[in-house]
């Protein structure tokens, strides 16, 4: 991967007002018309995407949101996936949404053309039912453990995401290893550059601290990823396990709802070929003694791994969203791990990059074939 | 000598084809004279206008909306509006206990011959919506 | 004067030694109830035809992990079941069923509805963190002297539908301070009576104590007042209804979850309620802002004007909820006011005609003023 | 592909241009997407206006049209063949009414001008999602089954049946005629019925192109007008049911007696000599008006409205009938003492008061009654009843005929359901409309004439066979395509979740259900276009060509902007 | 032998509701229609009602959609103020001669704008709203009337009168008004006549009893239609002359029907109609219905009399009755069972009968077909058919064959149209 250029910006206040003013001056140079950016809900106790034009609003722009509820990626295909219409926008998401975002404009659910990414260094975010549990307190404890990078709080897949500094999209902020009241802009494209330019940023300045500091800490997380992983691989893998940690599985469908990544209009596993008489339930029933009704818990989350693991982000919205607390985030980052690992593939590591599954080498997977001489 | 500071509502109707369209024209070859805050939309028939479609201008600013076919027992596809009178009762007693304004929306029966009648829920409603002011949901980002 | 049949056994064992005899007898070829289903005593709803399972079979326990009229229909939605099958279903379970095959979503051909005087569930939350287990003990109390267990879910603590109304056979559970001593089984209809024909246990004719149950219901009636007044209160204006839903992330989960919303797609996540570049152009220009994804309240609202008609008030929907709106406590309340119109109570009669597909000629003639 | 939209706004001298600011009109709306020209022209719907028209969506290759004029009941028509002269399918185009409700309306410029700016941009808005739509047509077949045969089956079997078309005429029963066989002669006129009847059969008899199935029923009709399937099937035989197609049905079925036993106190089957109508009529065509006793009768009554009040309605010829049993009865025994016990004479047209003064002059007593019980009084019959001041009085006679009310047919309700057709709340069957469509019903191609739709006379009947005909030869002309309605309802295979809602709210049965898909299907040819369906669906899948979900929203959108 | 050809297009004369049907029908079977009407509009009487028994439909809502399709149609060539004059020749091959008024406002320029009234000098009484409103020279009959297209009344018009008035083409945008328009004398040939003139309704001055024309607030049927009608002079607002509301009315059913000799077989159901008017705009109104048997045939129709009955409207049963002025009240005096008796009344309405077109009688001679005792149509023979006048190839149809329902005479308008279709 080639080096990435960038420069330093003064960021006095912090970082959340930086990246506002950053976005303010740019719409008044007229780079962006519109920005998609996390703010509080009127209730005050949670934060959505919104798509602002109005400056005025723009001052309750929320970047790094303590909470991810709508996965921006999702939020950018909802604003672009029809067309790309005639406003810039800028899309002010963490690194595992622009990673989506990027899956998505490949599988063609987002169009880019007028869409500047622009990702912050994340820490990651918290779970939401602790969050909805006392919002204030949750939003002080976020700030605090955002200073000191610390990821205890966190949701589970964040404390062992190794892409938390990854940059995908056009612009990305980094703060990690800044000099105090300065934080990094780095550019990832063409866009970012002219965008910087427009801007009068430098982007032929020293990143150095940043990417050591990035490095060390994927490195970091990454032992601790593939630790986890192992640890949840034991408890998990096996047919009964797998029965087991899913067996409270209410089939709400929520992960699939919150994915960013799951795309379907009308899922498989909501169509009618799922849909079976009562004579052969009976006759499923009958061959066990007793059946599960609905049956094919493990199949519906199977089949979403088949689907969609390969473009899976590990954002652990699947798992926030779950009423039953199980933790699909933490088995789909596994399992997304190994998929993805097959073809040498990061989902939403570019956009040059074809999705596995539709493209293939004639020389690869070799050691998955029967050997045959 | 006009006001320009009056609030002149926007006010959504849905008119059907045989009866109300024909009563609101009535109303103008009579050279009948009522508020042009009435948007006019024609549908075939009243049993066409979908609850959501009412939900949706309501939603996305209108004032007012305001649907109108034949009379009970008139309905040019035999009994479409009976259809709709359901229909509408039922979704303004949904806006009315989910906490919002349902005086923003109106049923009327306006036959062909009914021109002077058009203008009159025209004014009447119109009237109403200036009691109730602007709707304030045209400016809200959270919908 | 409906036959009741009475075991002299606790309510738990009873309802079990019934579907023993029911399966072993063949006089059913499974039987659909709640089960424990795996070593962390997961409950699930499961289809038993081996009596042996029945053992970890919990008729009664008071969790409602999925919404059984939304499964009985997924098991009678292709095909009616051919052969014989007893299903426990709690009333609003029941009701809305009853309500999907009223959209041809399913039939009751070959169904036996064991139904109960229903003394409330808990939220799925509480099996979440394992907490129902211990509430259980505290729970079986209050459903003897026929109270409101502190730990319901808030609709089941206002619920006033708790005596089934179309059940083959109705259990006896809510304000029966003998139910560890024997179980009462009401056998409200022919199919029912053939059921428990043949059972070891004494018969009799016997109606259940309405005047008890209407104790009960005025309990229940203070508490759906409480519920109102607070949500009521919240739902105030547009303002009011931003408050509620503006944290709403659009997953879409009550409706997936609701045991009425019954479309193959949502009409909500059809190609005409995706906004295009120009319609967001159009939003800003009003509103200089638009939450992304937009809809919500248009979603809820539309969702209001679907299904409120047929709203049973199982609160599904609060549970499955991330962001916790109270979704099914303002679909109880404005369900019930259009409900009430029609004085229509969903699910009460298989024959009734859902109110918005019908008319009378001479109705609402206020509605024109 | 590019749209070019045209906007043609019309001046109509100054009715139009001296309410509205047409200027600002044009400059609100040059500046939207895909709007290709705006200009305003004097008088559009003017010769001169419509060649414009045309030149201009030749000139500027356009692909949709707006005129923003008076109202379409005035002008859409005249437009969408202008569209047909330019070769611009007439359904890519959308008119704006900022005459009749937006100029004439109010006498405030600037209201005028700001709501016929809306207008205009709201029908800018629906015509970008137009889409062309083509006339359908389909082959029919002219043949007619007549269902009944009686009066009208014959006549309308008769009248339709030609050279290009044949005419199957069902009758249950072994015979032509009806009821009315029975009868001897006419009311109006006193004519012999049996003339009518065999004139009529004699002609059936020699016509090429009338099969009459006798002692045979309909055993299934299914399809739609144009093209139904029929299944003909002899009754009380078991043989293959004989299949046909036709365009079109023609129900004749008749109509049946009230039975008196609902009503003990005219003590019908108590009595001896108390008869009905129709077992008169029979009596005295047998030329013996006799007893039971074989004596003849010194004096007979009639008493009217028989069932009325339990039916709810006047039969219409009882009174009319009645006065005819009292003209056989003074023909064939002159001293017989005839009274008439009646509420309200119903005689209406032109000829009847006549007959009833004629039949008056003809010592006919006529009694106004209410409260009317008999008992029986040594061999005759006392008639017990209060006069019109309610004083009780009573009369003995040796025989007593009673008018009762007509009712449906037996099989009214069979028919009705295969058909498809509906029945009133009296059970016969309902017209489409009760005025203008009185011979038609709400399934195109069936229609309903005689006593099956109602009691009437005979002449009154034959208007209706002839009515229907009338329908018939003017819309299935051999060789000739029907052409349905254009703008149907459709429903997305993938998306319908076969709740049969929009089944139960469809008034034309254009919707049926596909029970292996398990999903319902309309059939475009019975659509009528309403759209309630299109509102009724839940699931979005049902949808109306050319006011469709998107072309109404971008209205709605641009209306409210 | 060769058979000469037979004409195939179709005269139907009048353009009240039973012509209109039988145009639009046989124009759906292409056949060629001239649809002659001897006034400036169609709809003849139905569009003078405002709602249709029994089912209280809007009369303008049924027959404006047909209206605009006859308009629309082709096929049919709408000849207003057209009169035939004269026909020759038999079934298969009628001559017919037409004399068309001029209207002198040009159908295809006026617009309907109707910016041409208000400047015309001339008022005079609206013979369409039966002289309850005032109208120009140069005017359409009602709002809505269709065609929307004025005419010249030349027997008022100042100019036609040879004084120098341009009032109206000064007023006129689109050189509409042509004042040197002719009458056309025009030709046709057709193979076969529908003839649908329609009614009227007695003149109730002769009957003096009913002090119609005598006492201001006696009221014909037809009067009082307009009055309810909301497109009509009080716009639907039921007033006296003297501009109040009624508090008591009477309605007379069966005026003048000893004197015709037969039941005009609607008046009972309209005075029934008139009932559910009076109610619905004055709900205290207290309505007193003298009649003497009461005809109400049809399935749907007792229903109504008894909904009507509910409204607590006094049905009474008159012998003899007589309407007089005592003192400054209006009373109406009748007697019942012997008894006399006498009401006091604010308005009285006369269900008068119904009789054919003053014209019918020339139109006879003209077409050579022949009249019953009563003036009517005759059919040749009503068991063959009641829409078959004594000549063939002419068909009879609506009230001018008789008096009828709107449902009786379509149906007759569709059975004459079967017989011309069933022709060769």
């Amino acid at each position: 991967m080639n080096e990435l250029k960038g420069g330093i910006i003064p960021s006095k206040t912090g970082i959340r007002e930086t990246i506002i003013d950053l976005i303010e001056k740019s719409v008044d140079k007229g780079i962006f018309d519109a920005v998609i950016i996390p703010m509080k809900v009127p209730s005050g106790d949670s934060f959505v995407y919104v798509l602002v034009k109005d400056k005025k609003l723009l001052k309750d722009g929320f970047p790094l949101a303590p909470t991810m509820l709508v996965q921006g990626a999702k939020a950018v295909s909802s604003v672009t996936r029809l067309g790309k219409g005639n406003m810039k926008i800028a899309a002010i998401i963490r690194p595992c949404e622009a990673r989506a975002t990027v899956e998505l404009a490949k599988l063609g659910q987002a169009d880019l053309d007028n869409v500047t990414i622009i990702s912050i260094d994340c820490p990651g975010v918290l779970p939401t039912s602790d969050f909805l549990e006392d919002p204030d307190k949750y939003l002080k404890k976020f700030d605090d453990a955002y200073k000191n990078w610390d990821d205890k709080i966190m949701r589970p897949v964040c404390q062992i995401c190794d892409k938390s500094s990854m940059v995908t999209g056009d612009l990305h902020i980094g703060t990690l290893g800044a000099k105090k009241d300065t934080c990094f802009i780095i550019s990832n494209s063409e866009k970012g550059d002219s965008v910087a330019e427009k801007l009068d940023i430098n982007l032929n300045q020293n990143l150095d601290s940043w990417n050591s500091k990035v490095k060390a800490i994927s490195e970091e997380k990454k032992k601790k990823r593939i630790k986890a992983h192992k640890e949840l691989k034991s408890t998990v893998s096996g047919l009964d396990n797998l029965v087991e940690t899913f067996s409270q599985c209410i089939n709400c469908h929520n992960c699939m709802r919150v994915c960013p990544v799951c795309i379907c209009r009308l899922c498989y596993f909501d169509s009618d070929k799922v849909k079976h008489t009562a004579e052969d339930y009976l006759t499923r029933a009958e061959s066990k003694g007793s059946m599960r009704f609905l049956p094919d818990t493990t199949l519906f989350q199977m089949g979403r791994m088949m689907h969609m693991s390969i473009s899976c982000v590990s954002c652990g919205n699947c798992e926030d969203a779950c009423s039953m607390d199980i933790p699909v985030g933490q088995i789909f980052s596994m399992i997304a791990d190994e998929t993805q690992a097959l073809f040498d593939y990061v989902s939403g590591r570019s956009l040059d990059e074809p999705i596995p599954l539709v493209a293939y080498k004639k020389e690869e997977l070799h050691q998955m074939e029967d050997a045959n001489d | 000598m006009k006001n320009n500071e009056e609030f002149m509502p926007r006010i959504l109707a849905f008119l059907c084809n045989w009866c109300s369209y024909a009563g609101a024209d009535l109303a103008g070859t009579s050279r009948i004279k009522y508020p042009a805050s009435i948007l006019p939309i024609r549908v075939m028939c009243s049993s066409r206008v979908d609850p959501l479609f009412v939900l949706r201008a309501y939603l996305g600013g209108a004032d007012g909306v305001l649907v109108a076919g034949c009379h009970p027992g008139d309905c040019h596809y035999q009994d479409g509006n009976y259809y709709t009178r359901r229909r509408f009762v039922a979704l303004k007693k949904i806006v009315e206990s989910i906490g919002l304004d349902s005086d923003r929306l109106r049923l009327s029966w306006v036959s062909a011959s009914e021109g002077q009648k058009y203008a009159k829920v025209a004014t009447e409603f119109t009237n109403k919506i200036k009691e109730l002011g602007a709707n304030s949901a045209k400016s809200k980002i959270f919908l | 004067m409906t036959k009741a049949l009475k075991l002299n056994k606790s309510a738990e064992e009873g309802i079990l030694e019934f579907l023993k005899y029911l399966l072993e007898s063949g006089k059913v070829k499974g039987v659909f109830t709640l089960k424990r289903i795996s070593k962390n005593s997961a409950i699930a709803y499961s289809l038993i035809t081996n009596p042996d399972e029945l053992k970890d079979a919990v008729p009664f326990y008071p969790l409602m992990p999925v919404n059984a009229g939304k499964l009985m229909s997924r098991f009678t939605l292709k095909e009616g079941a051919k052969k014989p099958v007893a299903a426990i279903l709690k009333p609003c379970e029941l009701r809305g069923f009853i309500e999907l095959i009223k959209r041809e979503q399913g039939t009751l051909d070959n169904l036996y509805i064991i139904s109960s005087i229903c003394g409330g569930v808990f939220p799925s939350r509480t099996e979440v963190d394992r907490s129902a287990e211990k509430k259980l003990p505290k729970y079986w109390e209050s459903v003897k002297k026929g109270e409101i267990s502190p730990d319901l879910r808030s609709v089941c603590k206002a619920c006033e539908e708790f005596i089934p109304y179309t059940a083959d056979i109705t259990f006896d559970l809510l304000g029966n301070n003998d139910i560890d001593k024997h179980s009462i089984f009401y056998l409200n209809t022919k199919k029912g009576e053939d059921l428990a024909k043949d059972m070891k246990g004494d018969f009799s004719e016997k109606e259940f104590d309405r005047k008890k149950l209407e104790k009960i219901n005025e309990k229940r009636q203070a508490e759906k007042k409480k519920l109102y007044d607070e949500i009521g209160k919240k739902m105030n204006g547009i303002d009011g209804l931003v408050e509620i839903f503006g944290r709403c992330i659009g997953c879409h989960g009550c409706s997936k979850v609701c045991p009425i919303c019954y479309c193959k797609l949502c009409e909500f996540e059809s190609p005409d309620s995706e906004y295009s570049p120009s319609n967001y152009e159009t939003e800003l220009r009003k509103r200089g802002g638009i939450k992304v994804p937009p809809g919500t309240i248009y979603f809820h609202l539309g969702r209001l004007t679907h299904i409120g008609i047929s709203c049973v008030a199982c609160g599904q929907c609060n549970d499955v909820c991330p962001v916790d709106i109270p979704v099914a406590d303002i679909f109880k309340k404005v369900g019930e006011s259009i409900q009430k119109m029609f004085d229509y109570v969903p699910g009460k009669d298989v024959e009734e005609e859902i109110p918005l597909v019908s008319f009378k000629q001479e109705e609402f003639a206020e509605i024109e003023e | 592909m590019e749209r070019k939209i045209g906007v043609y706004i019309c001046e109509c001298g100054p009715n139009i241009s001296e309410k509205i600011d047409i200027d600002k009109v044009i400059d609100a709306v040059s500046p939207i997407e895909d709007v290709a020209v705006v200009e305003k022209f004097k008088l559009l719907c003017s010769a001169d206006g419509k060649k414009f028209l045309e030149e201009q969506i030749k000139k500027n290759s356009l692909t949709h049209l707006v005129v923003a004029a008076c109202s379409p009941k005035d002008h859409e028509k005249t437009f969408m063949m202008v569209c047909e002269n330019a070769e611009l399918n007439p359904y890519l185009f959308q008119l704006a009414n900022i005459r009749e409700q937006c100029a004439w309306i109010t006498e405030d410029k600037e209201e005028a001008t700001k709501k016929a700016i809306r207008l205009v941009k709201a029908a800018i808005g629906r015509v970008k999602y137009h889409s062309s739509l083509e006339k359908k047509e389909i082959d029919s077949i002219p043949d007619v089954l007549v269902i009944g045969g009686g009066i009208a089956g014959m006549e309308a079997s008769l009248q339709l049946a030609s050279k290009q078309r044949n005419v199957y005429l069902v009758e249950k029963t072994s015979d032509l005629g009806g009821l009315v066989k029975n009868y001897e002669k006419t009311f109006l006129g006193m004519k012999p019925i049996s003339d009518i009847i065999d004139e009529k059969t004699k002609k059936i008899d020699s016509n090429g192109n009338i099969k009459v199935f006798k002692d045979s029923e309909v055993e299934e009709a299914i399809g739609f007008f144009g093209n139904f399937e029929i299944k003909i099937k002899r009754t009380n035989e078991e043989s293959e049911p004989v299949e046909i197609n036709v365009g079109a049905i023609v129900l004749a079925t008749g109509s049946a007696l009230f039975n008196p036993d609902k009503t003990p106190e005219y003590g019908y089957g108590k009595f001896e000599n108390v008869i009905t109508s129709l077992e008169f009529e029979k009596m005295n065509l047998s030329g013996k008006i006799l007893l039971k006793n074989n004596k003849t009768p010194n004096s007979v009554a009639t008493i009217h409205c028989v069932g009325r009040e339990e039916r709810g309605y006047c039969s219409e010829i009882c009174c009319m009938y009645s006065l005819k049993f009292a003209r056989y009865l003074k023909e064939k025994l002159p001293n017989v003492k005839v009274s008439n016990f009646y509420s309200d004479l119903c005689i209406p047209g032109k000829t009847d008061q006549k007959f009833f003064n004629q039949t008056k002059e003809k010592n006919v007593g006529f009694i106004r009654s209410s409260n009317i019980k008999l008992t029986k009084k040594g061999e005759q019959l006392n008639i017990e009843y209060d006069d019109e001041n309610k004083n009780k009085q009573n009369l003995l006679v040796d025989m007593i005929i009673l008018s009762p009310a007509m009712v449906p047919n037996d099989d009214a309700t069979k028919i009705a359901e295969m058909t498809g057709v509906s029945q009133d709340d009296e059970g016969f069957f309902a017209e489409e409309h009760e005025k203008l469509n009185p011979i038609s019903t709400s399934t195109e191609g069936i229609y309903i004439v005689g006593c099956a739709k109602g009691p009437k006379n005979i002449s009154d009947t034959i208007v209706q066979a002839e009515a229907a005909s009338g329908n018939i030869l003017s819309s299935l002309i051999p060789g000739k395509k029907l052409e349905p309605e254009v703008k149907t309802s459709q429903i997305s295979e993938s998306f319908c979740i076969g709740c049969k809602t929009c089944l139960t709210v469809c008034s034309y049965g254009a919707i049926t259900f596909d029970e292996t898909k398990k999903i319902s299907v309309v059939n475009e040819v019975i659509c009528r276009g309403c759209g309630n369906c299109v509102a009724a669906c839940p699931s979005g899948a049902a949808s109306i060509k050319h006011f469709k979900f998107n072309q109404l929203y971008q209205e709605i959108k641009e209306a409210v902007k | 032998m060769k058979e000469k050809e037979q004409k195939k297009d179709v005269l139907v004369i009048g353009a009240g509701i039973a012509g209109i049907e039988a145009s639009l029908l046989l124009s759906k079977a292409d056949r060629k229609v001239h649809l002659v009407e001897k006034t400036s509009y169609t709809g003849g009487a139905t569009i003078k009602f405002e709602e249709v028994f029994s089912n209280m439909e809007c009369s303008t809502c049924m027959v404006a959609p047909r209206q605009q399709e006859l308009l629309q149609d082709n096929n049919i060539n709408l000849i207003t103020l057209g009169n035939v004059e004269d026909v020759k020749g038999s079934v298969g091959d009628f001559t017919v001669k037409i004399h068309k008024k001029a209207r002198y406002v040009d159908m295809v320029n006026c617009i309907g704008c109707n910016a041409c009234f208000e400047p015309c000098p001339v008022s005079l009484k609206n013979e369409f709203e039966e002289g309850l409103s005032e109208r120009k020279a140069i005017y359409v009959p009602c709002a809505g009337a269709l065609p929307n297209v004025p005419m010249i009344d030349t027997d008022n018009c100042l100019r036609f009168k040879g004084k120098k008035c341009t009032a109206c083409q000064e007023a006129c945008m689109f050189e509409a008004i042509d004042y040197n328009q002719k009458d056309e004398k025009i030709e046709i040939k057709v193979g076969a006549i529908v003839v649908a003139s329609g009614y009227s309704l007695i003149d109730t001055k002769p009957l003096s009893k009913f002090s119609y024309g005598k006492i201001d607030n006696v009221y014909t049927s037809m009067e009082f239609e307009r009055l309810y009608a909301s497109n009509g002079p009080t716009e639907g607002n039921i007033v006296l002359r003297d501009g109040k509301n009624p508090k008591s009315v009477a309605i007379i059913h069966c005026v003048g029907r000893e004197e015709k000799g037969y039941c005009s077989s609607v008046c009972c159901m309209y005075s029934l109609k008139f009932n559910h008017y009076l109610k619905s705009k004055i709900p205290d109104i207290k309505i007193s219905e003298f009649y003497t048997d009461l005809c109400i045939p049809g399935k749907s129709h007792q229903k109504f009399y008894e909904k009507m009955k509910e409204t607590k409207v006094d049905m009474i049963r008159f012998n003899e009755i007589e309407v007089a002025k005592q003192g400054k009240d209006t009373v109406v005096k009748y007697s019942t069972k012997g008894k006399k008796n006498t009401l006091p009344v604010d308005m009285v309405i006369l269900a008068p009968a119904i009789e054919p077109k003053n014209d019918a009688s020339e139109l006879a001679k003209t077409l050579g077909i022949s009249k019953d005792d009563y003036g009517f149509f005759k059919e040749e023979n009503p068991y063959v058919s009641s829409v078959i006048s004594s000549k063939p190839g002419i068909f009879i149809v609506g009230c001018a064959q008789g008096a009828k329902n709107i449902q009786d005479s379509v149906s007759q308008a569709n059975a004459a149209v079967g017989k011309v279709l069933s022709l060769s």
